[in-house]
């Protein structure tokens, strides 16, 4: 199996996703620039955190032009499982392949700290390794992770349990809506999360409960 | 416009180049040196090249009486940033600069940029940077101007460095009635680098090409060396319209470019420096005569943003974002290629001559022509007189002060409320510290750790300096400084290996000031040699003064320690009920 | 009542790194012809005043104090009543 | 040539933080009048070209994709002569 880490200028977290796969959990894993478009020799694509393109006009708005998102997109069409956390996330709802958008923290402040994530729904190739509700830490950094959309979609996200991971409601870190901190597409091919669990696979930096999601995705993938 | 057309003769009558923080016993020497009065471009160089912060006229004694020698020593001080054998292959490269003024100016940008030139410094040499830590100073928060600089500093530093994405792991900030209106922003970049990668700054090989990377010339940041040299008056703030903007977006492309340059071109790459303070003109004269070549520049070729600029204003402009390499005749398609895969600027602006001339054409006319050495080596020294500070000798008559506490529980809880005491989770936590997943201590304990991937190895790294002590005994607060940093790195596990230090003063011609500097240098100096941590690098910011005087001497260490294998790493915090609790020293 | 619309650019010769970021993307979607694009923030301010001089005052106070940062910021405005 | 400008704000229904702090800062300079702010964003673009629909088309089309995120925001313009 093996996984592609697309990065784009001023992706900056693309090394924190490469070692995760690489370091810890010991798979196949290459970077791929945004210039390429073609995916073929990948079962995954992972989309990284940082400042694409500088965020400069709206995290992720750029980066959804790159060459490289048409055949991300294809490919999420074609089933193949894509993951944003972070940036990726923002890129992934910019290219309509998530719904929604994220703006500015309600406190307008950058966040870097542990938080608690709850799993909301343990049933998807992301998450089967999580019980459900479980309660778990992961590092957030960001400062525009305030999920919102309007009320319709929503009410589709909570009825097609396409809400993976929540905040606990009385510890929401940036004001989004429902407390979302990570969803899916419709088919649950498409995971984005705002929070890191690729900074989260080894004790000695103080979080590993990301790794399960990695574990999950690798054992979907075997599979498959 | 009239302006840059003003003649010799005029330049030196009108007495412009006072503005421009030239003395007149200086513009004789530069007479004296050129035999001839230089034209107006070549009268702006030297008000630049013979700042303070270029030059080090007023702090070089001081700093030659500094300790910095040692086993580990790779590069001491004298290039971009000095450099530490951690074994293996492998050192470490670290360096402290302040960005005082233009942050009292453009609190945002002043630090941002701040943050973005010694990131530079650090990559120009050839490393990965791995880590930031920003040590500041402001007035009282009380003061709303004072809230708005802090604000402003704090989401700078954040806005780059997350940008980047280089963990900020570790600094301090303090507040005190005598930094108000003069912040201080020194900000610390530590990058990891093979011992076969070392770049050094220099033009050497008549013929090789001077080639201008990464973002264009416009006219922002003019005299900015010049500025940092100079005392803060209202007047001042107004003037000084051409403020730098930082683009990290950039400077994240520029660095990966200049990485991959230095692993992929190693043998046709001479030598790379930082475009940061005087800009094009102090690193191209630095490169020629740290090589003893001359150098002809062509600036036809600089990149620009705005039309019509003049010699003066391309030579000058700290326009941010740019480098400036020496590359062997033959190989500058290869470095256009590589840069043009960053989507970046790379262009051939000049060459390594013969003989040692720094010449100048714009529009095929030679608009300047100065001795190489003239500017970056000759600048004058002055010896100022150091006068042991009034208030000193008035403490040193006093009886020891021993406070009189009558409610304990209030007084502890008075002082935790302090700005200084209280926690500084509310500004660290704006920043990114873990970035690059490498952070096994971040911010909050005594100093930050960075493991090295693949090592068994890490780094432990901290700011420190309690200007307080060093107002009161210069000597002795430049010792405290240093054992502080020490006790820090030592408490998280790590032997010391070397400090670099900002030394954030006012005005040296003052004789009190300069001694208070002198002092805690020798202080600094003999705390390091204790340590066996040398000084490596380190910058100096002098005239930090506000209408109410000089800020407190604050020379702020740096400092880096080894430590041996992870296992060994240490945190503040009590880890379970009834582990026993000892008091170690004195 | 006024509605006060309150526009702030960087100065001719500051950098505007968001804007030439915005260019490169417009010229990747193919229109070259777009030659320049420079990024600023933009307000509207609802200000409950009868004056409109009054509100003149209070813009150009609150723009020069808050909104720009007039070192290398220009701001204009338009007051229109509402 | 054209001068385009372009302004981007949140749509009625999505709370905007960033007007809502500056309008906390407003209130503590002292001008009490100042009843609600919106911020917004604000560009200038110079379009080449000689026929002024070509560059509303232009316009529309790179607010529509690129300038404005739709779901939350929703942007005018103005074309004048450059
Ligand atoms: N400006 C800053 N940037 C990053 N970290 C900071 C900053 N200021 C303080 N810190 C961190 O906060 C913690 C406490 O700082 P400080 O109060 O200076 O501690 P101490 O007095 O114990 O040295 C340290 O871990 C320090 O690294």
């Amino acid at each position: 199996m093996k996984f592609a880490v697309i990065v784009f200028p001023g992706s900056n977290c693309d090394v924190d996703l490469y070692e995760a796969i690489h370091s810890v959990l010991k798979e196949e894993v290459e970077y791929v620039d945004y210039r390429e478009t073609t995916l073929d020799d990948y079962d995954a694509i992972l989309i990284p955190g940082g400042f694409s393109y500088g965020d400069y006009l709206r995290c992720g708005a750029i980066a959804r032009f790159a060459p490289i998102m048409d055949t991300i997109i294809e490919k999420a069409e074609q089933g193949v499982p894509v993951f944003g956390t972070c940036n990726g996330f923002q890129i992934l709802t910019e290219a309509g392949l998530l719904p929604g958008s994220l703006h500015s923290n309600i406190d307008l402040k950058f966040a870097c700290k542990a938080q608690k994530v709850i799993v909301e729904n343990n049933q998807t190739i992301f998450s089967r390794f999580y019980d459900e509700k479980e309660e778990i830490v992961l590092p957030i950094a960001h400062a525009e992770g305030n999920y919102y959309c309007d009320e319709e979609t929503l009410a589709e996200l909570e009825a097609n349990n396409q809400i993976v991971f929540r905040y606990a409601s009385d510890d929401n870190p940036n004001g989004s809506l429902a407390n979302i901190a990570g969803i899916t597409n419709k088919a649950g091919n498409v995971l984005g999360m705002m929070p890191h669990p690729e900074r989260a696979v080894e004790e000695i930096l103080g979080f590993k409960d990301g790794l399960k999601l990695f574990q999950s995705l690798a054992q979907s993938l075997v599979k498959q | 416009m009239l302006l840059q057309a003003m003649k010799p003769e005029e330049v030196k009558d009108s007495g412009i180049f006072r503005q421009w923080g030239l003395k007149d016993s200086e513009f004789e020497l530069i007479e004296k040196i050129l035999g001839r009065t230089p034209n107006y471009t070549e009268t702006g160089l030297y008000s630049v090249m013979w700042s303070e912060h270029c030059s080090y006229k007023n702090s070089k004694p001081v700093l030659k009486t500094f300790f910095t020698e040692g086993k580990q020593v790779l590069q001491g001080p004298g290039e971009g940033a000095g450099i530490v054998d951690i074994g293996d292959n492998q050192a470490v490269v670290f360096k402290m600069e302040s960005h005082n003024h233009p942050s009292a100016v453009e609190p945002y940008e002043g630090a941002a940029t701040g943050v973005g030139g010694i990131i530079r410094d650090i990559f120009s040499m050839g490393a990965r940077p791995i880590a930031m830590l920003d040590s500041l100073r402001f007035g009282e928060l009380t003061d709303a101007r004072t809230r708005t600089i802090f604000s402003g500093v704090v989401e700078g530093i954040g806005g780059y460095g997350n940008c980047i994405g280089i963990p900020t792991v570790g600094g301090e900030t303090k507040f005190d009635a005598s930094y108000e209106g003069n912040p201080l922003v020194n900000a610390m970049c530590v990058g990891l680098i093979n011992h076969e990668d070392i770049q050094k700054g220099q033009a050497t090989g008549v013929g090789n090409s001077i080639m201008y990377v990464g973002a264009k010339t416009g006219r922002d940041g003019i005299h900015g060396a010049t500025f940092a040299s100079e005392e803060f008056s209202d007047e001042n703030t107004s003037q000084r319209s051409a403020i730098q903007v930082g683009d990290p977006f950039m400077e994240k492309l520029l660095m990966e470019a200049c990485l991959e340059l230095i692993k992929e071109l190693s043998d046709h790459l001479v030598g790379i420096q930082d475009m940061g303070a005087a800009g094009l003109v102090s690193s191209s004269s630095e490169m020629a005569s740290k090589a003893g070549t001359g150098v002809s520049i062509n600036l036809d070729k600089v990149p620009q943003r705005e039309t019509e600029m003049t010699p003066y204003e391309i030579l000058l402009s700290e326009s941010q974002e740019r480098m400036l390499l020496c590359v062997e005749k033959g190989y500058e398609k290869e470095v256009e290629s590589l840069f043009a895969r960053y989507d970046l600027d790379a262009v051939v602006v000049g060459e390594v001559t013969e003989g040692n001339q720094y010449r100048v054409f714009q529009h095929g006319e030679l608009v300047a022509d100065v001795p190489v050495d003239s500017l970056a080596e000759d600048a004058p020294v002055y010896q100022n007189e150091a006068i042991k500070p009034e208030r000193i000798v008035q403490f040193e008559r006093e009886e020891a002060f021993i406070p009189v506490v009558n409610d304990l529980k209030k007084t502890l809880f008075d002082l935790l409320t302090t700005p200084d005491l209280a926690s500084k989770e509310p500004i660290y936590q704006t920043y990114d510290s873990m970035v690059r997943t490498n952070t096994v201590v971040g911010p909050g304990s005594d100093a930050a750790v960075i493991r090295i991937r693949g090592t068994k190895k890490a780094l432990a790294m901290t700011a420190d300096c309690n200007a307080r002590y060093i107002y009161l005994d210069p000597f002795a607060g430049g010792q405290i400084a240093v054992a502080e940093a020490a006790r820090n790195i030592v408490a998280s596990g790590g032997y010391p290996l070397a400090i670099t230090d900002c030394l954030n003063f006012g005005n040296p011609e003052n004789p009190e000031i300069f001694y208070e500097l002198q002092e805690s240098a020798k202080g600094i100096s003999v705390a390091c040699e204790r340590f066996d941590a040398p000084v490596i690098s380190g910058n100096v910011s002098l005239y930090n003064e506000n209408a109410n005087g000089a800020i407190y001497p604050t020379p702020t260490i740096g400092m880096i320690g080894l430590i041996k294998d992870v296992k060994n790493i240490l945190t503040q915090t009590f880890k379970q009920a009834e582990d026993l609790i000892y008091v170690v020293g004195e | 009542m006024f509605l006060a619309k309150v526009f702030i650019t960087y100065k001719e010769s500051i950098l505007d790194p968001k804007g030439e970021a915005v260019k490169k993307a417009i010229h990747q979607l193919d229109y070259q012809s777009v030659e320049s694009v420079r990024m600023g923030k933009y307000f509207e301010i609802e200000v409950n005043e009868s004056d409109l001089s009054q509100v003149e005052k209070i813009i150009e106070s609150i723009s020069d104090q808050l909104l720009a940062n007039v070192i290398m910021e220009s701001y204009r405005y338009e007051i229109e009543e509402a």
